[in-house]
């Protein structure tokens, strides 16, 4: 989670600093639920998600220094420097994208869940998306679609309260929760977590996604965060106030589970210094790798667009 | 040889790739169980099963994404649309997901998929089912889109098309199932990418594609009558665009005409007859004559939709106009 | 309702003879939805459907002969013959078409209801759709859109359990029943009516209208139907038994209704013989105003393309 | 005359319709609270309300189409898309119901619907977010599509969409909204569909829209330098096309070159070039000269992307290309 935070804002600075570019989404708050989930999959297993993205390519493992250099738009990043901060892949890991079109990765997913049914493995594709994209048609397309067909497929709303600046209760006919909307497509496992709780999101994970290898058909998690802060970086965060930010902030999971830990007694202070200080490292040669890294040659426009 | 209908050359296109490669599988409305809206899978539901010939909901955007998805990892879908004027609902997965998911991966996925649609008009189905939306995907990059003539190029294009490792757009004019012609029974290919001369001819080069080279060969019957020898090239596929042998053509007829049986703004026609232009500007012997549909949209009543449509004489008398032929 | 019936069975014969072409979707075995539904509105209320629509217009008052020249592609059908069987519209009585994508008469719909609210008068929108329609996102974000904006607007769902060749539940994740879905989306009235009991649709009507009238936002009626026939005239129906359809057709509403009138009292069997007389006629004449009608003159082409 | 942005331009056409008549609203993602995604809602919603200014839900198929619903019953909705590029999830919204459902209706309703939206590529914002699709929705009968240029074209363009009974699609470049530009404080229109001479010349028209203008006009800065005496038309509207100023200027220069920042493939710019090539091929001194965008998806990356948007220089060098100046 740590590394999570600490790279998001680096690439706040390094925004400003304008060597990131284009729409810069940070996943600041939200890492709880990257960190718990994904955690909880095999390696034949795929990851599909959106636009907001840094912190479930980096729980999967997927190496923050070619991360950064995407980020810079180098050859060396994880797509060449041609996806760029929302549309980061790293196909060997499973991490099928990073999708800028809200809505767009739902369809995706169900295509990839399919692929295991298919091929008769006990594979799973888990898609994260945000409150907004529920407004989308291909959500309930989708959601449909997993059900009839049973796809094992796990579907993780992010619950942030906000697409963009709009509450999801002035956007949204139905009530707090969302996940209860699952059994009417037939998704009998649905359940709420707190997303401020990375054991929690965790074990949620772990049963869902136990039933679905089972051949129960798809699951629906929905987790209750925060973003930290606005939107993207072009967001000045005029449309909340900062008494709702700031309980939210109270219940920062870099700040909370590490308390915890120490008051179990299950980690030392210095060894919380020791992977800070070498998460602080790793972030920093992510840097240097990117700016290290050439741009693409001119010829990179056109490769790539067949195969 | 065997003579077989654009039908049958289609389904037997889909029951070898079926046969051949357990990873072939179709999806699409109403495919298995009905058999098909336009009956091209017929017979395919009892003879490979519901796990290989998925009935899909009516949710376009959803198994088109759903196939770019089953493409990526590794399976070789082949989707059918009710109708070219379904792709809408579809097209954001058509053009940002199908299209450009490879791309924006910087190589690291691709998509072997081919989405098969009934496309065109002529049948009065009204404005919202009489529409050819494959000219647009003709320009989208990332995709490669086919349109078929006849039999002999359905069977040899969709082999090729379900072989080939990128998303295909694959447009089957309407009119055109019942037609037969002759197929030669060894697996042949038609390349993808590959215009062909359907009519050989020395006074002027006539191009199209699919239902618009019935047209044109008509045309040219219409035309050698008069004394006139013309050259038919049938594109076949619309992207990419096999220019050099459209350009071959002019090149030895110095004249040239575009058909495009969709709107006339903007079409596909327009991009052809462009670049006949930039490229055979020196031999031509006048400018490069366009003959497209109506730029309206298309009604139900019979005689005015006829009248929207690109027809013979209207070949005939854009010829004359432009050349004096 | 009977007008309804004679009117798609002589469709069904111009159809044979080649008079009306295109597709033809026959709304045999439905009737008692569209009358029930649509004799509770008033003048100002728009109706808005899909391609499956004479019944509509018909129970709606639009002219059968204007309707039945429309079909037959004449300058003197309702709409000059450039929409067909599928998009019939009578702007004047509210009927705003017929609309032939699925799922694509969601948003207009909307709209139309919305132009009420904004003009604060009491007008509601009828939408009316299929079983399989409900699988398209349209379907999804309108609903949601209604409900947020509670827009005056009833969802009426003819579920005929088929769409095309395909049985619901072959397509659909969820259960038998769709207005429970409405609950979702917050859309607090949705219920459950025998499509087949023409009194049962319009009480139901009619309670929820009143509800929409007084401001309480959409509300959902779900009708359990059957289509007697083929989805369009080239559809064989291979898909389902005979039995299926046999136990509906025991249930057909041209039969049943006037059988309890007669039970009842409430009509002779001489007034029924009269009135089917007359729409006998009516439904010739319209095919002799159809047939005297010519087809649109050459400029039509290219008019109604602009305002 | 003041001096105002691009942007200021739209708001005030906004303003002042909201104004004017009480059957205008606005609907859209984020245009109340948040102000907009580009800010040029910025401030409505505090002045004209939540009944006028509506935020949206993420579902631009249904907006779009409630816009469409809203229209038909008289009232006049300006609608907002965050980007042209998510006019995709709405496009059958667009291409199926706001321009065909008064053809289809025979005349019976209208449609007098503005919807806006930024389109274009050049902030890295890579392959999904930087398309223009304005040049579909421009060959689609039905619809009118503008694209202004410039402060005083964007204002007086917008007067008239909202004003005109049709669906406008109007396509705001993003790179233009910080544009500073002259406009005169009464309330002058420019009517849809009227192309403008945006510079005077008489060696070669180079023909364009939106922000291609600021590259042609930076061209022909250039290319006087070397005493080529270019003239740059402007379409501003790109349905219906004002095919006749542009003939007219090429009949004075006698040299035509079209420069299309989208796609090249099927792009609006091969219509255009098509058709000067066939109205003014007496006059041409050689070949209508194309300049496009790369024929690939966006790149992130911002050297690989401005090197697929057209430049000052390779507009240059076309025309050296094709006409030897
Ligand atoms: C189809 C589409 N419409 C609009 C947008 C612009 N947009 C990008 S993110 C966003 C908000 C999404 O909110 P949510 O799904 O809650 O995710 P979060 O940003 O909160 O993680 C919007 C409106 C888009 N990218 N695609
Ligand atoms: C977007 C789209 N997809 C597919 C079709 C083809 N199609 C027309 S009607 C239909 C079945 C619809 O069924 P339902 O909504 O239940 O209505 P019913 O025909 O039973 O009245 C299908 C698949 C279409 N017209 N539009
Ligand atoms: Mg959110
Ligand atoms: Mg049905």
């Amino acid at each position: 989670m740590y590394l999570i935070r600490q790279f998001e804002e680096v690439c706040g600075e390094m925004y400003t600093r304008g060597l990131i570019r284009g729409f810069l989404h940070l996943y600041i708050g939200q890492e709880a639920i990257a960190v718990g989930a994904i955690s909880r999959l095999q390696p034949h297993d795929y990851i599909v998600t959106h636009y907001r993205d840094h912190g479930h390519a980096l729980a999967r493992g997927v190496a923050s220094n070619r991360t950064m250099a995407e980020l810079f738009g180098r050859i060396g990043g994880l797509n060449k420097g041609k996806g760029g901060s929302m549309h980061l892949f790293d196909a060997e890991k499973g991490v099928m994208g990073g999708h800028a079109i809200v809505g767009g990765q739902f369809p995706l997913a169900a295509g990839l869940a399919f692929s295991h049914q298919y091929r008769k493995t006990d594979g799973i594709c888990l898609v994260f998306f945000g409150d907004g994209a529920t407004n989308q048609g291909t959500y309930h397309e989708v959601m449909n679609l997993a059900a009839v067909w049973k796809l094992p497929m796990l579907f993780f709303l992010e619950n942030n309260l906000y697409g963009m600046g709009s509450r999801f209760d002035r956007v949204r006919g139905g009530g707090d929760d969302f996940y209860t909307g699952a059994a009417m497509y037939g998704i009998e496992h649905a359940v709420a977590v707190d997303g401020m709780d990375v054991l929690a999101v965790q074990e949620a994970t772990e049963v869902a996604i136990k039933g679905i290898r089972a051949g129960n058909g798809p699951a629906f998690i929905e987790a209750k965060t925060f973003r930290f802060q606005g939107h993207s970086m072009a967001d000045p965060v005029k449309y909340r106030d900062s008494a709702e930010t700031e309980a939210w902030e109270a219940r920062d999971p870099i700040v909370t589970f590490p308390r915890d830990l120490l008051a179990q007694e299950l980690v030392t202070e210095a060894e919380l210094e020791k992977i800070r200080a070498s998460v602080d490292d790793e972030v920093a040669e992510a840097v240097k790798f990117a700016e290290n890294s050439p741009f693409p040659p001119d010829e990179e426009l056109y490769t790539d667009i067949y195969a | 040889m065997t003579e077989i209908t654009f039908r049958q050359a289609l389904q037997r296109g889909l029951r070898e790739a079926l046969d051949a490669d357990p990873d072939v599988f179709l999806m699409g409305e109403d495919i298995g169980k009905y058999g098909g809206a336009y009956a091209v899978t017929q017979g395919l539901l009892e003879k490979y099963g519901p796990d290989r010939i998925r009935d899909t909901p009516i949710s376009e955007a959803a198994f088109v994404g759903a196939g770019v998805g089953a493409a990526v990892a590794g399976l070789r879908p082949v989707v059918e649309l009710m109708s070219m004027s379904f792709s809408l609902v579809a097209a954001d997965q058509i053009v940002n997901m199908a299209a450009k998911i490879r791309y924006m991966s910087g190589g690291q996925v691709k998509v072997p998929m081919v989405l098969r649609a009934p496309t065109g008009g002529g049948v009065q189905l009204g404005a919202t089912h009489s529409q050819s939306f494959e000219n647009w995907w003709a320009s989208t990059p990332g995709l490669k889109v086919v349109s078929p003539s006849n039999p002999y190029d359905a069977l040899g294009l969709l082999r090729s098309a379900i072989e080939d490792d990128n998303p295909v757009i694959f447009a089957e004019n309407a009119l055109l199932y019942g037609m037969r012609g002759d197929v030669p029974d060894d697996e042949y290919r038609v390349p993808l990418g590959v215009a062909d001369v359907k009519r050989s001819g020395s006074d002027i080069t006539m191009v199209g594609w699919a239902h618009g080279i019935v047209t044109l060969l008509d045309a040219a019957d219409k035309l050698s009558e008069t004394g006139v020898s013309a050259e038919v090239v049938d594109l076949r596929t619309l992207r990419p665009l096999d220019m050099d042998t459209v350009v071959g053509s002019v090149e030895k007829t110095g004249r040239a005409l575009v058909l495009d049986e969709n709107w006339r703004t903007g079409g596909l026609g327009a991009e052809v007859a462009a670049e006949i232009g930039y490229r055979c500007s020196d031999i031509l012997d006048g400018p490069v004559a366009r003959v497209a549909g109506a730029d309206a949209p298309a009604p139900y009543s019979r005689p005015l939709e006829q009248l929207g449509i690109p027809q013979t004489q209207g070949v005939i008398d854009e010829i004359e106009k432009t050349y004096g032929l």
